[in-house]
């Protein structure tokens, strides 16, 4: 069944791409069955999910790289598929309206459905391989839809950082999920965590797939692909950036911290990223105009706030992490959705350019706006209050070093207090926080019913868990449950006046406060904004790649044909014999001359060669080279090989009147030219070369003590093979198969060269032609 | 082996190598010859010192057996002589056809190769100025 | 089952005499390409069921029982990598036919790329050392005439580069053959095994480095590559796909099979590979994001890749070589398959620059569809075949120990991502092209059947990928099968 | 056109056809005493280069009446023959055996499949020297005489 849920997002997609001229709106029904089949399954399983089982399946993938393809649906993953797919099915009733029949609009929803699927992978997944393979398919759909609008070269650029991004971390992430699958024995997310391993090893891998969530989900110094992320289609940024991709690397981390929290580095890192996060992002999101960069930089923030809360890995924090996960969920897709019905009627999100929201129709949108930015500030009683109020409680509760976690995450809730202000004024007064600007677009109309359903849905949300916890408590408990053992819930919204509660209200006065000092703040912020941003790094990044790459290249590329040719021959002399003499090779030196034959052939042989080698003009080069093959001939004579002196013969003669027949239309001296490689550096090369082949031939020659196999041929050719000529027959019988090949050689050759010189005569043309049409110049 | 035939092959192959890393196509050409002849030399020498010409028939004994040229090595320079033949053959085709576009047989550098050294430069000189 | 295995040889072979005695008949030479190439494949696909099933094939060529004669062997590694490479080549071929480039014009075009398979198949068969130069020969000869088809200045230039650096590498390989037949008196690989054994430890290392350098320059690794992306790029698009897919990738196999089977564990080059595979990774895929040029950059891709199946050479586990065989046989589709993208860009635009390609997804969704899926296979992204070679590899270094080369691979992985974009953001995304320009409406005749052969490629690496399971399964016993090479060694030299 | 010498054109011709003559003596000798397809087909090819020499590309392909490119084809054709012949039978690819006919007027023939071999070596040998001829000889000559 499973299966069948992540086959429906495919089928529902390639649905979507198969009929994209006949389905107009109705690609965004289509799309949606995905996720609405996840949340019909739910709603069929919720009873055995909540009894703390879970739904697995199982089928084999590849056997040899423990990847099997597992499944499971516990609570924890049944959380997370509530918002995935809830939250998904919302988002495209919200794109029918936002992109509606465009052109682009089937794309989107095919790409919208597949990464539906792929995020469900994720939560889904079992084998931590899985894992992997989902997860890089969310990166791969969220880059596509990042760059859906590939005309704009921002967007297709913002596309690029994205998946390059959380490419990385997937990268960094898979090493680590091997690791830590082979130091546990099993590549299985639930008997990894049931059964930790740990040591040097386990800590390094964590460190990898930490690398890999923090990306994910845009923790500093991995962040600054979100913000860039923000060309996407609003529907897209809702989806992707604020319910279900940005949450993947919190999932993992959640999935892990119960197990490995306490091993190594886990927990300072982790709550350390988090929190620098938190702050930073919130610091950022006081000050864009455009507000869903505004949004973008929260999300960050709040990002940072799941991840220290998960990553503590005790119990009392997880429960908070699963409230916040879903608060979260419902009012950062609600205010995307509320940015986006605005941009879309008005034409712009800049603040300085935003009219008045005026008129009854708009009053919908500003009740969503406010009740969503509310929760974000946790005011009470919508749910984003209750979540913090968890939050609050876990670490108010823990060890000593918790009440340094504590203090960071007031500080990071204060300055969430504050841009949600800033975001909500921003909304209903404009002018309150940019001042008078110049030219504002004009006032729009109202959006249609349809468009603003989807945002109402997931405020009326937001409000009801926020004022009857109970909703939700069961549903939150047994996820925390899921995760750790020791986990309990039981959220509400009142505890008493206890110190969570205080400090609630601290958070919400001192972000008042830090809201309406805004214009001291943002000075004091335009002084003191640190000089790289993330972005700027990583524009740096890949320049400084390019540029590496292209100077490399220069060195290792010149394009010098004779530099090649001496670089590899070069190294093979010098690797060889550095390998020759790693051990015992020398077997002594040979005898210094064999027949008293052999010395006027070897000294033509030396003399023809040389001679050949210093000669002015081509003619006597050729000349020369053929005095040292019939010099060849003549030894092959001596050694006793009458068929080889015979070819050597005629070929030599048949090379030098083709030689020559090519020959006369060349100039008959050859031309000086100071190119290429210098004599000296060419002398050394064609030395060294000499000296490898004389040592090699001696050393190999010299550890000889086997009988070689010729000698059976020579015993058998008669017999066996029906001649006298030994060579023949091996030739044609032995290793007629050698033969064989060497005809197809000269076949071969024989229909190029026809080709090349057929080939149709032009003018001598230096600008080369690099168009490559394929044009041919046939005869 | 025999150390003088082992030094006129090595010999061969130095002067070989030394016209192979030139420019002009036809010296390539025949340096190719020359490392070709220098490798035969050495495969016909890897089959030991020869002999008598590998000649059997039904009165071979074991002892001219012993005296036979190793016949398997002068096989592979056969077939060695007739591949490189070919292939030279080829190569000299190319040299014409080259002769008659460029007037020229020498081997031009990569003329993309060039450019992206050339853009490699002008980065540094940005990156420099910047 | 002894009669299939000279075939994938054999019958590309007289496919070629046909061919060329066809030369005047273009449609009788279509018929023979593809009937030949067709038939081999389903002869490489029977050989591979049996040889998965009951051990490796030996056949003596002639009757002459190794190591008198040759042996011709098919096993696990050598067969999926040739059923591989023969389905690649049938596409291109389909391709070639509906690209009307040199195929059309050039008489020469059918008999040469069945003699190219010819060496393609006798390459991965031969279980001789000398034979196997042969075959090289016979492959890089045909590989010449090819890639200078049509006669082009650029042509003639990278053919120069081509010949020159493969007439090197050639030279070394006789040298080599030289030295091991001086040193040991015997060339069959089988009984090599045992007499290298029996070699002083300098002169055993000695062959081994001097056998990956000859190795390496076919397969184009650090620092023996250069001459690959100066030459490849600027033939006809079938051509250079083919090269692209099947030529290093059997350098690969060359050097895998030498150092497994020719030496003992303690002489292996293991570190020297491994640091070559993490060179030739890295320096390649900065070469290619140095570039604006689609085969170009394509082409030092090659490059790069080639440095992941060096790594699983190097590690010499059983998981090691097993995902190295896996990678071989995706890189060989996918690779080819990206280059038939970039084949039918060039031919509906007229160029494959970067600058000057703009919109292509507009009005090539499909065409966008299956270069998008080959690129992001490619960069190893899940689900696809590059993801499954790449976390095969990934695991099998990190249970070596071999930490280092395992984040460089992973680092050059996200590098190749970024390059991968590179084309896809300037190439496919972005204005479309104005109406004119583009040429014919619905682009070039044969558009189609250019297509139907990159989508047949397209959708055999998604086979690798969903097959994965019993694939890598198969890679896995091959991979055992080159670490203990017993049975082999019993199939060749058993009387 | 060029004047040619009649003598050089009469012993040109007699060297020819002995050549000839030696070259297929020398591929059928070849199993027993030095010689062969490829040594053949060289002599062969040496003698179709003699023709070319001195009476010019016209007259050298005319030595044989068909397309160059069919000389390899069949040559290829027959050596590929002979190695996949023996599988029909289940033996080994390229396992020679003597063939023998009872024709009626000859008599016992006898052909060895390693002959049919090396006759398909020596066709090649002679159509690549054919076929260079043929590409690089008449571009030469049409340049020489162009100027």
């Amino acid at each position: 069944m499973l299966f069948a849920l992540l086959g429906a997002h495919a089928a529902s997609a390639a649905a979507v791409l198969a009929a994209r001229r006949r389905l107009g709106r109705a690609a965004w029904v289509v799309g949606a069955l995905g996720p609405a089949a996840v949340l019909a399954w739910l709603a069929a399983n919720a009873g055995r999910l909540a009894d703390g089982e879970a739904v697995e399946a199982r089928a084999e993938w590849i056997g040899g790289l423990d990847l099997a393809l597992d499944l499971r649906v516990d609570a924890f993953a049944a959380l997370m598929l509530v918002l995935v797919a809830g939250i998904g099915v919302l988002v495209f009733a919200y794109a029918r309206s936002y992109l509606g029949p465009a052109p682009r609009a089937a794309r989107a929803a095919a790409l919208l459905a597949l990464f539906a699927g792929a995020m469900t992978g994720v939560v889904v997944a079992d084998n931590v391989l899985v894992l992997y393979v989902a997860w890089e398919l969310t990166s791969v759909t969220s880059y596509l839809l990042i760059g859906l609008d590939d005309e704009d070269a921002g967007a297709r650029a913002a596309a690029q950082h994205a998946l390059l991004v959380t490419a990385l971390g997937g990268l960094a992430m898979l090493a680590g999920l091997v690791l830590l699958g082979q130091q546990a024995g099993t590549f299985r997310l639930g008997e990894l965590v049931a059964a930790p391993p740990s040591g040097t090893v386990t800590v390094a891998a964590l460190v990898l797939v930490l690398v890999g969530a923090f990306t994910k989900s845009a923790q500093y110094p991995f962040h600054s692909w979100l913000p860039g992320a923000m060309v996407a289609p609003t529907p897209v940024s809702a989806y992707l950036h604020a319910a279900a991709m940005v949450k993947a690397g919190v999932y993992l981390v959640a999935r892990l911290a119960p197990a490995f929290a306490d091993v190594g580095v886990w927990r300072p890192l982790v709550v350390t990223v988090g929190l620098v996060t938190m702050v930073a992002g919130g610091l950022r999101a006081l000050r864009p105009f455009d507000l869903k960069q505004l949004l973008a930089f929260g999300t960050i923030s709040q990002l940072g706030f799941l991840v220290v809360l998960f990553g503590i890995g005790r119990p009392e924090a997880t429960v908070a992490g699963c409230a916040l996960l879903l608060a979260h969920g419902l009012f950062k897709a609600a205010l995307f959705m509320v940015v986006g019905i605005v941009d879309h009627e008005t034409g712009t999100r800049d603040v300085r350019r935003l009219p008045a929201l005026a008129g009854r129709g708009w009053r919908t949108v500003r009740a969503v706006a406010v009740a969503s930015a509310a929760s974000m500030a946790a005011v009470p009683p919508l749910a984003g209050f209750v979540a913090k109020e968890e939050a609050y409680g876990a670490l108010v509760d823990g060890p000593g070093g918790d009440r340094l976690v504590l203090a960071g995450i007031v500080a990071g809730s204060v300055l969430t207090v504050a841009y949600s202000l800033r975001f909500v004024v921003a909304l209903l007064r404009p002018g309150a926080v940019a001042g008078a600007a110049g030219s504002r677009a004009p006032a729009a109309h109202a959006p249609p019913g349809a468009f603003v359903a989807p945002a109402v849905v997931l405020a009326a949300a937001t409000v009801v868990l926020g004022v009857a916890p109970a909703v939700w408590s069961g549903l939150v408990d047994h996820a925390a449950h899921a995760l750790d053992g020791r986990a309990h819930a039981h959220l509400s919204l009142w505890h008493g006046p206890s110190v969570p509660l205080l400090l609630s209200a601290a958070t919400l006065a001192a972000g008042a406060a830090l809201f309406a000092a805004r214009r001291p703040v943002a000075a004091l912020q335009a002084a003191t904004a640190p000089p790289v941003s993330g972005t700027r790094v990583y524009d740096a990044a890949v320049r400084g790649l390019l540029r590496g790459a292209a100077r490399l290249t220069a060195v290792v590329q010149p394009g010098s044909l004779p530099l090649y040719a001496g670089v590899i021959l070069l190294t093979a002399a010098v690797a060889t014999t550095v390998a020759l003499v790693s051990g015992p090779w020398w077997p002594g030196w040979p005898d210094a001359v064999g027949r008293t034959a052999h010395v006027p052939v070897a000294a033509l042989l030396v003399v023809g060669a040389v001679a050949s080698t210093v000669a002015r003009r081509r003619f006597a080069a050729v000349m020369l080279l053929g005095v040292v093959g019939y010099a060849m001939a003549v030894l092959f004579v001596v050694q006793g090989a009458p068929d080889l002196a015979l070819t050597q013969f005629g070929v030599e003669t048949l090379f030098v009147v083709v030689f020559l027949l090519v020959l006369r239309q060349l100039p008959d001296r050859f031309e000086h030219r100071r190119t290429g490689a210098g004599r000296l550096v060419r002398l050394a090369v064609s030395a060294v070369v000499g000296v490898f082949v004389m040592v090699a031939a001696v050393a190999a020659a010299g550890s000889r003590t086997a009988e070689p196999v010729s000698r059976a041929m020579s015993e058998q050719a008669w017999p066996e093979g029906h001649g006298r000529n030994v060579v023949n027959v091996i030739l044609v019988d032995i290793r007629g198969f050698d033969t064989l090949g060497e005809i197809t050689v000269l076949v071969a050759a024989a229909i190029g060269i026809v080709a090349l010189a057929r080939a149709g005569r032009r003018p001598r043309p230096r600008a080369r032609d690099r168009a490559l049409t394929g044009e041919e110049v046939g005869s | 082996m025999t150390g003088l035939l082992v030094v006129a092959a090595g010999v061969l192959c130095a002067c070989g190598t030394y016209l192979v890393l030139g420019r002009q196509l036809s010296r390539v050409i025949i340096g190719f010859g020359l490392l070709g002849h220098g490798v035969n030399l050495l495969l016909v020498l890897s089959g030991g010192d020869g002999g008598d010409p590998a000649f059997a028939g039904p009165g071979t004994t074991a002892a001219d057996v012993d005296r036979f040229a190793d016949p398997l090595p002068q096989a592979f320079v056969l077939t060695a002589i007739v591949i490189t033949f070919g292939v030279v053959a080829f190569l000299l085709a190319l040299a014409h056809r080259s002769w008659r576009l460029t007037a020229d047989d020498e081997v031009e550098d990569d003329i993309e190769d060039r450019r992206i050294a050339a853009a490699a430069r002008e980065g540094d000189r940005a990156g420099g100025d910047a | 089952m002894t009669a299939l295995v000279p075939l994938p040889v054999l019958l590309p072979l007289l496919g070629a005499a046909v061919s060329l005695a066809a030369g005047r008949s273009r449609g009788v030479q279509r018929a023979v390409g593809v009937t030949t190439l067709a038939a081999v494949s389903a002869v490489a696909a029977a050989l591979l069921a049996h040889v998965d099933g009951d051990g490796p094939v030996a056949v003596q060529v002639g009757g002459w029982p190794a190591p008198v004669g040759i042996t011709l062997v098919a096993d696990r590694t050598s067969v999926v990598l040739l059923l591989a490479s023969v389905l690649t080549m049938l596409a291109v071929l389909v391709f070639a036919v509906g690209e009307g480039g040199a195929e059309r014009t050039q008489a020469g075009f059918h008999p040469l790329y069945l003699v190219l398979a010819a060496g393609v198949a006798a390459s991965f068969l031969t279980g001789d050392l000398f034979n196997l130069f042969v075959a090289f020969e016979v492959m890089l000869m045909a590989s010449y005439a090819l890639i200078t088809l049509g006669g082009r200045p650029a042509q003639v230039r990278s053919g120069m580069t081509y010949v020159v650096i493969s007439l090197v590498a050639s030279t070394l390989f006789l040298l080599s053959l030289a030295l091991v037949y001086a040193a040991t008196g015997t060339v069959n690989m089988a009984d090599l095994h045992t007499e290298v054994a029996d070699l002083p430890a300098g002169v055993r290392s000695g062959l081994a480095v001097l056998l990956v350098a000859v190795f390496g320059i076919k397969s184009a690794v650090f620092p023996l590559f250069f001459w690959l992306p100066d030459s490849y790029p600027t033939a006809a698009a079938p051509v250079t796909a083919v090269f692209a897919g099947l030529l290093t990738k059997i350098g690969v196999y060359a050097m895998i099979r030498s150092q497994t089977l020719l030496f003992p564990p303690e002489t292996r080059p293991a570190g020297l590979l491994l640091v070559v595979a993490g060179l030739t990774m890295v320096v390649g895929v900065l070469g290619a994001v140095a570039q604006n040029d689609v085969r170009r950059l394509l082409s030092f891709h090659i490059v790069s890749q080639i440095g992941y199946m060096v790594m699983g050479l190097g590690l010499f586990t059983v998981a090691g070589l097993a995902a190295a065989v896996y990678f071989i046989v995706h890189q060989i589709v996918v690779k080819t398959s990206l280059f038939l993208v970039a084949g039918v860009v060039e031919r509906r635009t007229g160029t494959g620059h970067l600058d000057r390609l703009s919109g292509l997804a507009r009005v090539e969704p499909l065409l966008a569809g299956l270069f998008l899926l080959a690129a992001l296979s490619l960069a190893g992204i899940p689900p696809l075949s590059g993801f499954v070679g790449k976390l095969g590899l990934v695991e099998a270094g990190l249970d070596a120990g071999s930490y280092a080369i395992v984040a460089v691979s992973l680092a050059v992985s996200l590098l190749t991502l970024f390059s991968m974009t590179k084309i896809w953001s300037n190439a496919f995304w972005g204005p479309p092209p104005e109406p004119e320009a583009n040429g014919t409406e619905g682009g070039p005749p044969g558009r189609r059947l250019m297509l139907a052969a990159t989508g047949a490629l397209v959708a055999l690496s998604l086979a690798v990928a969903v097959g994965a399971g019993p694939l890598y399964g198969l890679a896995e016993r091959a991979g055992h099968d080159l670490v203990d090479p017993t049975t082999y060694l019993e199939a060749v030299l058993a009387p | 056109m060029r004047l040619r010498s009649v003598i050089l054109d009469t012993t040109v011709r007699l060297v020819f056809d002995a050549a000839l003559v030696l070259s297929v003596y020398m591929l059928f000798a070849g199993h027993n005493q030095p010689g062969g397809g490829f040594v053949g087909g060289l002599v062969a090819g040496a003698a179709i280069g003699l023709r070319y020499v001195a009476g010019g590309l016209d007259e050298a392909l005319a030595v044989v009446p068909v397309r160059p490119s069919l000389l390899p084809a069949v040559g290829l054709a027959l050596a590929v023959g002979t190695a996949l012949w023996p599988l029909a039978g289940d033996e080994p690819p390229l396992d020679h055996r003597v063939l023998e006919w009872h024709l009626p007027v000859l008599g016992e023939v006898a052909l060895a499949t390693a002959t049919i071999f090396d006759a398909g070596v020596y066709l090649i040998v002679v159509g690549l020297v054919l076929m260079v001829l043929d590409g690089l000889g008449r571009e030469g000559d049409e340049e020489a005489e162009g100027g």
